[in-house]
């Protein structure tokens, strides 16, 4: 972490005045510059991290080469999908949530006090697309004919993943323009910046529109499975429970993020943006425990509508309940409790509570109440390589996010020459 | 004849439902004011 | 500072659940499957439930040892459990006095006279049962299900009273047992009477669920009233007697002479039919062979063999189900009320009964000598069309008969020119060698089991009806050659039609035929392929010829075959 | 049958409406409407299977999948054994054994009238083609999301390659398109396998449950099954206890994804105004309007 301090110091000196990019030779010669690692490279968490990755790349490879099934992964015809598609892709997309709710609150509802974060949160959603979404480039089996839905090697208009894919592709360019300006802060081009910036309230809106139909289409993903998925988790709104939960899952996401990134970053951060932060994870605490009220009264409606009660009194019913009550409950009435005394650490636990709450619920769906009358030899259970790959892209994500922010205004402040414009 | 058909109200839940709507909008005030309590 | 304590603590708890809550569902499939309860022989043990009073029991049921009673009671008697008529006459039921039959009452009736009696027992310090209610009410025979078999009272049993009671008495008096009730008399200690001829089986009266014609129920009221069901009834009729004898027989100092514990008549053992031909029927002036003729029927009236037929099935009840008395008594043409509205066509017609002369004859046609070719050929039902009219001649034949039986068939005078010996059958002749198909044993195999059975020696007027087993739909009476029965490939052709389906193609009509015959006369020849087909050497390996070239071409092609094939 | 009349008797509902005229008047009505364009399928009647595997061959051969042993040696054996459909064979037999005798029961793809998988790819790779069979192509990408919406668990993807398949009875669509009927009929011996329209087939699977009661339960497994299905099952036990499942209810499956698939447009359509309409109507006041919107830019 230390190597991180030293790192950012220097930089904030030197990205005083932007860099004045004339021709491409010296771009090239720019990115080169930006691309080295800046200050020590041996910290902890380096040295932990980038073996992981390694191996996590050789086993990529080693699934190109021999396909999905075992040893990388191990999936059946029973279980078609795994960690994969259920942690990356769902609960994935489900993490990058943040972005679009954040970008509601604050250039839609125009809530200024959320301002300071927002840039690092789009970001994180973004990434979190590029990569988490990325992974499911691994899932396919045919993953050479990826861009068959994107080129109209016949467009199955009728599936429900159509739509998913499609959204898939755009929200991350939403995403891309939302975060654009800051780029090209970083590249010192103030034209392209304004324009950028004229941009963003369009490529907002847009974007909150895919994401709350990709979040519901994930969901939607699941309809069909229905003779498969126990009767307690599977419901006709599985969507709109996906998109509520998405609310606070990305929510809780930002508030764990902006605490750890708080720490590393922190000389980045100027002063008023110190005092302003506590506030702001208090509020954000206070959308999450209202989202997560109205999430569980849901669940409690659904519960009855959908003729489930009976089953409550079983194994798999202790297990909703633990799932329902433990991560959903629970953690709704720390938000609480934490929002009113000002208290971060109750929050930001409430917040990890959240996210495990929502991994499992996403993994309930693919594979653990899936095929859930399947005797155990046959279960499903995520192989050691697939762990590794899917650590390895956590990481990633966690590396290029270091990187963009070391290097970008995303938590400092912009240039002074993009400020002044304003005025 | 292997299987009869046997009516069910389709809607059988709604009642239920309906009280727990009940009940939630109830707990909704009191919870918005635990919400924005003041810290004591 | 113990702020992060306790949420290191919540973090295990949580932690600690998860996994232990996966372990959970992932075994969910094991929790799926029900149990099932254990089934118990039943030694004497008497299950005390009362389910019918008690619906959903609060504790679990009571075992009841009735030896271990009866052993350390044998000086009181039965006595002291059982209450005893005005006759000295034992009823065998417990508690000795319900008053009416709702739970308090039942409950304690029970909890008094047996808690009661042990407690009176360890009182005079000798060995008492249980007077706890867990002693009795035992967690472990929760699930246990004490089923006696039902007691069989046969031919057998029957004719073995008879004789050991006419040397007990020196003459058979039928009275011991059988009773009328005569329903006019006003006093009821009276109305039980005995006349000579009127014995009948315990069941018509007795039998209180099953429902009867007008004069039978005014009597089974008067037993149901009395709470007399055949169970009641039987255990009293026979156990009272038994006791008798048997103290009689111990003060001889002999071994005991006749049961009278539970397992000794419940054996569960039964004897079929054919064990029971030999024994005498009890006889009660019936006729050898009644002529039925009913007057101003249709048809002609029909020669019956009842002697036959009462060996031939092992009650009387099985055709008498509601009297002993005749057929005709209740049913007539046109159906009165005490035949409930059954006309006498339908009595001795209906195929679904089991008391008719065609439902009884239809069981018989199921079993597997006779399934294999009258699976084919329609039930001889009086409403159906498609029975050939001219066998109803084969008992309508209106003559008073002797002996009812016709001369065995015999392949002997088949002309082998048309009833070849062997025939070779070439379908599938691609991948097999043709496969021999031996006709004329076949035939002689059907005709000796045709003439192995009474019945169906009576009902095969000619070998020629043997043919239609397998020769079947052939319409006799529009044949041109009468006695060349058609060939499966006249009818049935090579060609699959998928617009019409109910027409079968001759590969399957042969298999269907053959297999289907042996698997219903569940012979073990021919049941495999290779009983009927030997593989041709050098034959094409491949069954079909055309194939889905583009799927083919995806499953066969090089480069989709990487690295690692399953 | 040669090839033509078979065509002809696919080709057009005349020739068969023709038939019906003369044979059956009150057939008639039945074959008129879209009887050209008619669902063709197969009649499984599991009381006639004989276990001879002759299907599971004839299927290998048509498909070029390795062909199996159907000795009577090796059927014992593998018969022993509760198979599922695989990557390499597209239809499997199966003995079950109830309290009114063994049965064996073969099971392939039941080509669904309105076929989960074929309304869950995103790129058409499942079809279902005109007359019923549902097929697999190759610009399929891999996402086995037609093995999840499958009912019946049917679609197999081939997890050991590299360029793996999605792998499925295609009710020989390539033999259909040459006039014949399906491989497993073909060699099937007794007939217990039989292809026709599916309103032949059922109607025939009526006609023998309604002539011998006793033999059959009253109930064709797929006339109303996920919204009907080509392959009609008739039984003479409880369809449960010979590997069916009776809980997938007579609702399409595509059905379950319309509620998310109607909606989508309508969000399209309102989201973007709501949001426009808010964004405006959160604007403060006129002078420091400018001010907002540029801070709104960062």
């Amino acid at each position: 972490m230390a190597g991180e301090k030293l790192e950012t110091v220097d930089i904030v000196e030197e990205k005083a005045e932007g860099p004045s990019i004339k021709s491409f030779g010296n771009f090239i010669d720019f990115l080169k510059k930006e691309l080295k690692p800046k200050g020590n490279i041996a910290t902890p968490f380096n040295i932990i991290s980038l073996p992981i990755m390694l191996l996590g790349y050789v086993f990529i490879v080693l699934r190109l080469a021999y396909g999905l099934g075992k040893p990388v992964t191990n999936l059946t015809q029973e279980f078609p999908w795994g960690l994969w598609i259920g942690f990356d892709v769902v609960t994935g997309v489900a993490f990058a949530g943040g972005g679009y709710v954040l970008c509601f609150i604050v250039y839609v509802l125009r809530a200024e006090k959320y301002h300071p974060i927002i840039r690092a949160t789009v970001l994180n959603a973004f990434l979190a697309y590029l990569f988490y979404a990325g992974a499911i480039v691994l899932d396919i089996g045919r993953w050479w004919n990826i861009y068959n839905p994107m080129v109209g090697n016949s467009f199955g208009v009728n599936a429900v993943m159509f739509l998913v894919a499609w959204h898939f592709f755009l929200y991350m360019l939403a995403a891309l323009i939302e975060f654009s300006p800051t780029i090209a802060e970083w590249l010192g081009m103030r034209r392209v910046r304004k324009i950028l910036g004229a941009l963003t309230l369009g490529a907002v809106i847009f974007g909150i529109t895919l994401s709350t139909l990709h979040q519901s289409g994930l969901g939607a993903l699941m309809m069909m499975a229905k003779s498969k998925i126990h009767p307690l988790w599977y419901t006709n709104f599985i969507p709109i429970l996906y998109f509520v939960s998405s609310i606070f899952a990305g929510l809780s996401l930002t508030i764990f993020e902006g605490s750890i990134s708080h720490k590393v970053f922190g000389p980045q951060i100027d002063e008023e943006h110190h005092k302003s932060y506590d506030d702001i994870v208090v509020g954000l605490a206070r959308i999450c425990a209202l989202t997560m009220f109205g999430y569980f009264f849901l669940k409690a409606i659904l519960l009855v509508h959908e003729h489930a009660v009976p089953y409550l009194d079983s194994t798999m019913g202790f297990w909703y309940l633990f799932e329902v009550i433990g991560f959903v409950l629970v953690p709704c009435f720390m938000f609480v409790s934490g929002a009113q005394q000002k208290n971060l650490s109750t929050i930001k636990f409430a917040a990890v509570l959240t996210i495990v709450g929502i991994i499992l619920n996403r993994l309930n769906y693919t594979f653990i109440a899936y095929n859930w009358y399947v005797p155990l030899s046959e279960r499903y259970w995520p192989a050691p390589m697939e762990l590794v790959i899917t650590a390895s892209i956590i990481l990633s994500e966690v590396w290029a996010f270091r990187w963009m922010v070391n290097r970008m205004p995303v938590l400092r402040k912009p240039p002074a020459w993009a400020i002044e414009k304003e005025h | 004849m292997e299987e009869l058909f046997t009516y069910y109200d389709m809607f059988a839940t709604k009642g239920d439902e309906y009280l727990i709507i009940i009940a939630v909008l109830v707990l909704m005030i009191v919870f918005w004011k635990f919400l924005y309590m003041k810290p004591y | 500072m113990n702020k992060k304590l306790i949420y290191l603590i919540l973090g295990v708890v949580y932690l600690v659940i998860i996994i232990y809550g996966l372990n959970a569902v992932y075994n969910v499939e094991a929790t799926l499957r029900p149990k099932e309860a254990p089934a118990v022989k039943p030694e004497n043990k008497i299950a005390i439930a009362h389910t019918e009073i008690f619906g959903k029991l609060e504790r679990p049921q009571v075992i009841f040892y009735h030896n271990k009673h009866s052993e350390a009671l044998k000086q009181e008697g039965c006595k002291t459990c059982h209450p005893a008529d005005e006759f000295d006459r034992l009823g065998f039921d417990f508690p000795k006095k319900v008053v009416k039959k709702d739970e308090k009452t039942v409950m304690n009736a029970y909890h008094d006279q047996c808690i009661d009696c042990h407690k009176k027992k360890s009182s005079e310090n000798k060995k008492a049962g249980p007077v706890v209610c867990a002693d009795c009410h035992k967690e472990k025979d929760k699930s246990i299900v004490v089923q006696y078999p039902i007691f069989e009272f046969n031919f057998e049993y029957h004719d073995k009273h008879v004789k050991k009671l006419k040397e007990k008495i020196g003459k058979d008096d039928c009275s011991l047992c059988h009773h009328t009730y005569d329903i006019e008399e006003e006093d009821e200690a009276l109305a039980l009477v005995y006349e000579k001829g009127t014995e009948e089986s315990c069941y018509y009266c007795h039998e209180l669920g099953k429902k009867r014609g007008p004069e039978l129920t005014a009597i089974t009221r008067v037993a149901a009233k009395k709470g007399l069901s055949i169970r009641k009834a039987s255990h009293q009729q026979c156990l009272n007697c038994h006791l008798k004898y048997q103290e009689e027989y111990l003060k001889k100092g002999k071994k005991e002479a006749c049961p009278t514990e539970c397992s000794k008549c419940h054996t569960g053992k039964y004897k079929t039919v054919a064990e029971l031909e030999k024994v005498p029927r009890p006889a009660r002036d019936q006729k050898e062979k009644p002529f039925i003729n009913i007057k101003d029927a249709k048809l002609k009236g029909v020669t019956f063999d009842h002697k036959y037929h009462e060996t031939a099935s092992k009650t009387c009840r099985s055709c008498h189900h509601e009297t002993l008395k005749s057929c005709k008594e209740c049913h007539d043409l046109t159906g009165k009320p005490e035949g409930n509205g059954i006309n006498v066509a339908r009595a001795y017609h209906d195929v679904f009964s089991e008391h008719s002369c065609e439902g009884c004859h239809n069981k018989k046609k199921s079993e597997k000598d006779c399934f294999g070719c009258h699976r084919n050929i329609p039930i001889m039902d009086i409403e159906s069309v498609g029975s050939k009219k001219e066998a109803c001649a084969i008992c309508h034949s209106g003559e008073i008969k002797g002996p009812l039986s016709r001369p065995p068939l015999s392949v002997a005078k088949l002309d082998p020119e048309k009833v070849k010996k062997e025939v070779t059958v070439k379908v599938l002749e691609k991948e097999f060698e043709p496969s021999k198909f031996p006709h004329l044993k076949i035939i002689e195999k059907l005709v000796k089991i045709s003439n192995d059975s009474k019945l169906a020696n009576y009902f095969h007027k000619d070998i020629q009806t043997l043919c239609e087993g397998c020769h079947h739909r052939s319409p006799a009476a529009a044949e041109a050659k009468k006695d060349t029965p058609p060939n499966c490939r006249n009818c049935h052709s090579i060609a699959y039609d998928p617009e019409k389906l109910n027409k079968t193609r001759l590969l399957s009509a042969y298999h269907r035929q053959c297999l289907g015959c042996h698997e219903k006369m569940s012979l073990e020849k021919g049941r495999k392929c290779a009983d009927c087909h030997k593989v041709k050497k050098g034959g094409p390996t491949e069954i079909t010829h055309i194939k889905n070239e583009n799927v083919v071409k995806q499953n066969k092609s090089r480069i989709l075959q990487v690295w690692r094939p399953d | 049958m040669d090839r033509r009349t078979f065509l002809k008797i696919i080709g057009s509902g005349i020739a068969s409406a023709a038939t019906g005229n003369l044979l059956t008047p009150g057939r008639t009505l039945a074959k008129e409407g879209p009887s050209a364009k008619e669902l063709y399928g197969i009649l499984v009647d599991t009381t006639r299977c004989i276990g001879c595997r002759r299907c599971e061959k004839a299927c290998a051969e048509v498909n070029g999948l390795p062909i199996p042993d159907i000795s009577e040696k090796a059927n014992e054996s593998v018969l022993k054994t509760m198979r599922k459909t695989s990557p390499t064979q597209y239809t499997i037999t199966n003995l079950y054994k109830t309290e009114k005798g063994s049965f064996y029961v073969p099971r392939r793809c039941m080509h669904c009238n309105q076929p989960g998988c074929v309304a869950a790819c995103l790129v058409k790779a499942m079809r279902k083609r005109p007359l019923g069979h549902v097929t697999w192509d190759l610009n399929c990408i891999g996402c086995r999301l037609c093995m999840i919406s499958c009912p019946f668990d049917i679609p197999k993807f081939e997890y050991n390659k590299a360029i793996p398949r999605i792998q499925k009875c295609n009710l020989c669509f390539g033999r259909y398109n040459k006039g014949l009927v399906p491989g497993c009929v073909e060699v099937c011996p007794t007939e217990a396998l039989m292809y026709g329209t599916r309103r032949n087939i059922l109607e025939e699977g009526k006609r023998r449950i309604a002539q011998n009661p006793d033999k059959y339960i009253e109930h064709i497994y797929g006339e109303y099954e996920v919204g009907g299905t080509s392959h009609l099952y008739l039984s003479s036990v409880p369809f449960e206890q010979i590997g069916f499942r009776k809980d997938l209810g007579t609702v399409a499956y595509p059905e379950y994804s319309t509620g998310f698939l109607y909606a989508v447009p309508f969000i399209f359509v309102l989201w973007p105004i709501a949001m426009l309409g808010i964004n405006r109507a959160t604007k403060k006041s006129k002078e420091d309007e400018g001010h907002h919107e540029e801070k709104g830019k960062h």
